[in-house]
């Protein structure tokens, strides 16, 4: 009746395991950043947990950036994965960045169920960073 | 659970006889006599696609939706969310997160009234509504008038049954809030003018709802077009479940109401001091939904798409004339409304020296169902001058050989009360 | 809708392999590994006979009740009445008109507050409730203090997971007007002590509401004997359909309350000027019912019954203690509560470095259904110093071999995780 | 899975038609009672009719009684017959009428659907004596 649940962190490759439970266990760009310009922080309604992003930015560029909060392996190795693609990158580029390119660079199949997880760093920068009230890939929902 | 039950229905065109296929209680002998079902205004009868749909989910799939993870909380999410899509589509709302899912068009009114209309009215704020209204779009907002002081306003229905536009223009004023009215009405069906009504409610500023309870089983709706900030209808109408029926609203309006009822599944967090709220349509959906019913009312609007709104409403049109046609030749009966604009096929009527309800009760003998009573439209009733009437109304399997059954049966009954 | 589904349960004993076979979904493969479904705090699974007698009322006698005399709206409203006598019966109520048929708990516990609540609650009159409430016995509590002025307090969890009696004793005062408590813990499976607080409770005057949603459905209740006010619970935990619930009322206080939500069928009489009201329970199901859903609970009702509450509760004890054993004895696994006191087979626990979306993702793997999240009790949860968990909530359909199969899973999860 | 409908107009013997046919067209003791002590109006919920029954009392004995209203053939017929039964009788009696005595004297048989329609004089004159509540034989619901 509906596609079967892709939504299977057991059917994952092994090696892409290990990639997420590395994050998962030493994730990048974790802690406070003091000195931010940025600091915003929301929840994952589906399951309560709280993920903060702070940003140091100059001329319109993301000198550091840094996440805290608990989470699944999926969120806490999405923010990881985020916070590495952004450092350095122009502050317009968050803007840009879709739900598609997140999921992207996570590598493994999400499903419905996890899809927040998957999407939480991402919907924290928007918001902290230009207010964006929906969840990406809602906008038009 | 056999593969037979769950045959689609045609794609093209309208075959009443393959249509009844679906509904095997019209099988169902009453007395010795086929059932003719005409209370379908009250309740329509069900498909057997629509139950299969249900049962699937409850032997197949069921499980809570929302924050569950496994197979079954997926399965069902998906489907659950899914029915409202479906919704959505059915009447062309812009984002299916517009569509809630509550119990009957009563609550969803109700929801207006309680959410809406006590975090916007004020003492002396000014709400409009038909006298041709349901109860369900009068007491809730009596309700308010004796709890925060607003004024409640009727537009008069003339004596022929419709609705007194050019009092409506003047009861409708910058006063006003909001403009309640019912699409089609439930007594009469009136298909009352709603660009008429609506126009005079934009002019004053003021929100437009619709009670489509009895107009979208029958008729392609678009709310998009109709231009309402609102509207309510109720599953049990349209071939779908009991307990389940929805609200459309815009999604401006919604994100910023207040809650209505307030539990689980409608919280993003809670603490001791403090709640904050979930995200569109779940913030209106208190508690555990009700999954097998939405699952279902998505059935039953997949059902009425394959056939086509347009067709249905095609042969209901030709049935309900030739019903008026005849209904009209007996004599003794009175018939309110149908004089003058559009009407759906429901016919209240009286006759003469019978009491309605013992006319419904003898027509019963005759495997005829009809309802009799007020209808829950005591100000329209006594505005033509009735307190209960018979109502026959139709839906998309009725025949005209039971337009025919059921004026034989009314000459019988005449006979018999010596009227 | 073959006559092998209508077979009943037997009447004595607790043959589970029996009681399986009435519940198809049982046979599901969940990726390639047998179903255990351990997610029946959220909502249980559905015997056929559940479905089947909802089957009949939509394909056989389907009818909108109350004011219809023809045949189907009598078959539909007499099989109505005895589900709210059904129900009466099974927790012994005093008079079936006790009995309000609403959508789930969450609407029975918004309703005692909207009504009795709004008119009986003053600024600065204390609610208490328990830090062990479901949200739904909180947030509503929280609306009446935002809008009236009332206090609302906490009787607080000691950290092993049970209510703090002596704290309750200062709690409840004389300026405590309502107490409401769950009767069983969703989280912690606790049974709460109901005639300490309940004592309490009267000795202050108040009101003693208990939200027996997770009770009910394991343990034989009889609300006289509680001697409770309201009484609360879903239909969905306890084998019956979504979309319905129920609201135990003393009937002088169902008599004095205002209505809940308004409209047709709860109404006596509606003019222009003002409404009266229907008799109890109609008086608050205001629109159409969810009448196949009420027929449904009492068909689950049946079913329970029918195997006997105490037979059920017994061998949910024996099913729980065994799994209580298993799971002590796994390394890394934190359990919550259980520690004293009686509870019900609801386990709530934390895999070390496993975070419990995680593990009931991982669980599904192997067709082993949990929940996992805060279960919508976010002040306990932060009370005993988490932000959410695995639970596994067992029924009378599940087995000591799925205790098995869990325990094996857990180990499997941690081998993944490196935990 | 429920007895059959009994509410059935039409297997009414042919004569006791003609009887209710009757009461329902020159109902007995029907109008206004000027000068009457107790006067007590109230409405069938099933179907919105109203009706009206007056008495005139001395000494705890029925001299007069009289009903008015709209209604069907059955609460027509039963208050014709009630007030028939009643007048010239104490007023006590009004007390031990149950719901089946009312019911033998209308002489058909009676479904749940038009239960209340055979039991409105007898509860609006219980409720105009001394106040009953409740519908007569719902006292213990
Ligand atoms: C203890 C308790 N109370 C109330 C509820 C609310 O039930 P529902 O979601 O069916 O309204 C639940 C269900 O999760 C519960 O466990
Ligand atoms: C026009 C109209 N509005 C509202 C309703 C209320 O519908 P429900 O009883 O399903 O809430 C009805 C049903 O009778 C109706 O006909
Ligand atoms: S479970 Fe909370 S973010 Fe994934
Ligand atoms: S129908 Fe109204 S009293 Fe019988």
């Amino acid at each position: 009746m509906t596609a079967p649940n892709p939504n299977d962190l057991l059917d994952v490759d092994p090696l892409m395991m290990d990639v997420l439970l590395d994050h998962y266990k030493h994730p990048h760009n974790f802690g406070a950043l003091p000195g931010a310009d940025i600091v915003h922080a929301e929840g994952n309604p589906s399951c309560g947990d709280q993920m903060e992003i702070a940003l140091k930015t100059k001329d319109g560029t993301i000198e550091d950036i840094r996440f805290q909060g608990k989470g699944c392996i999926i969120s806490q190795a999405a923010a990881s994965i985020l916070t590495d693609m952004m450092k350095g990158e122009r502050l317009d580029r968050v803007r840009e960045l879709t739900k598609d390119d997140m999921l992207e660079n996570i590598g493994i199949p999400i499903g419905p169920m996890r899809l927040k997880c998957a999407l939480l760093a991402l919907k924290v920068l928007k918001a902290g960073v230009y207010g964006q009230a929906e969840w990406p890939g809602e906008e038009d929902d | 659970m056999s593969e037979s039950l769950l045959r689609t229905v045609p794609a093209e065109g309208f075959d009443v006889a393959r249509v009844r296929m679906d509904f095997p209680i019209l099988q169902r002998r009453i007395h010795d006599h086929p059932l003719v079902y005409l209370d379908n205004a009250a309740t329509t009868q069900r498909p057997l696609q629509m139950v299969e749909a249900m049962n699937r989910y409850y032997l197949e799939y069921n499980a809570n939706i929302h924050r569950a993870i496994h197979t079954l909380g997926y399965e069902s999410t998906v489907a659950y969310e899914e029915a409202h899509k479906k919704v959505a589509r059915f009447i062309n709302a812009r984002s299916w997160r517009e569509i809630l899912f509550v119990r009957n068009a009563t609550e969803a009114l109700n929801l207006v009234a309680m959410t809406w209309g006590k975090a916007n009215l004020r003492a002396g704020d000014e709400v409009v509504v038909s006298l041709m209204e349901h109860h369900s779009n009068i007491v809730p907002w009596q309700m308010l008038r004796d709890s925060l002081g607003i004024i409640l306003k009727f537009i008069p229905v003339t004596s022929d049954g419709v609705l007194d536009l050019e009092a409506a223009d003047r009861l409708i004023t910058p006063k006003t809030k909001l403009v309640g009215l019912v699409h089609a009405s439930n007594v009469l069906g009136a298909i009352n003018p709603v660009s008429e009504i609506r126009d005079l409610a934009r002019r004053a500023g003021a929100l437009f709802v619709l009670d489509g309870a009895q107009s979208v089983p029958h008729m392609a709706v678009d709310v998009q077009a109709l231009d309402c900030d609102f509207f309510a209808a109720s599953g049990h109408k349209m071939l779908g479940p009991t307990g389940i029926g929805f609200l459309y609203g815009k999604k401006s309006l919604l994100q910023t109401m207040p809650p209505f009822l307030t539990g689980g599944d409608m919280i993003a967090t809670v603490s001791q001091e403090a709640s904050t709220w979930n995200e569109l349509p779940w913030k209106f959906e208190a508690g555990t939904s009700a999954v097998a019913e939405g699952i279902g009312l998505g059935a039953a609007v997949d059902y009425l798409t394959t056939l086509g709104m347009d067709n249905i409403y095609q042969y209901e049109k030709e049935l309900g004339d030739y019903a008026l046609q005849r209904l009209r030749n007996v004599s003794g009966l009175k018939l309110y409304g149908h004089e003058r604009g559009e009407s759906l096929a429901v016919f209240s009527f009286n006759l003469e020296g019978i009491h309605p309800h013992d006319g419904a009760n003898a027509l019963d003998r005759f495997g005829i169902a009809v309802r009799s009573g007020h209808h829950c439209a005591q100000p329209l009733m006594n505005r033509l001058g009735m307190d209960n009437t018979l109502r026959a109304s139709f839906y998309l399997y009725n025949t005209k050989a039971e337009v025919d059954l059921l004026v034989d049966a009314l000459g019988e009954i005449k006979k018999l009360f010596r009227a």
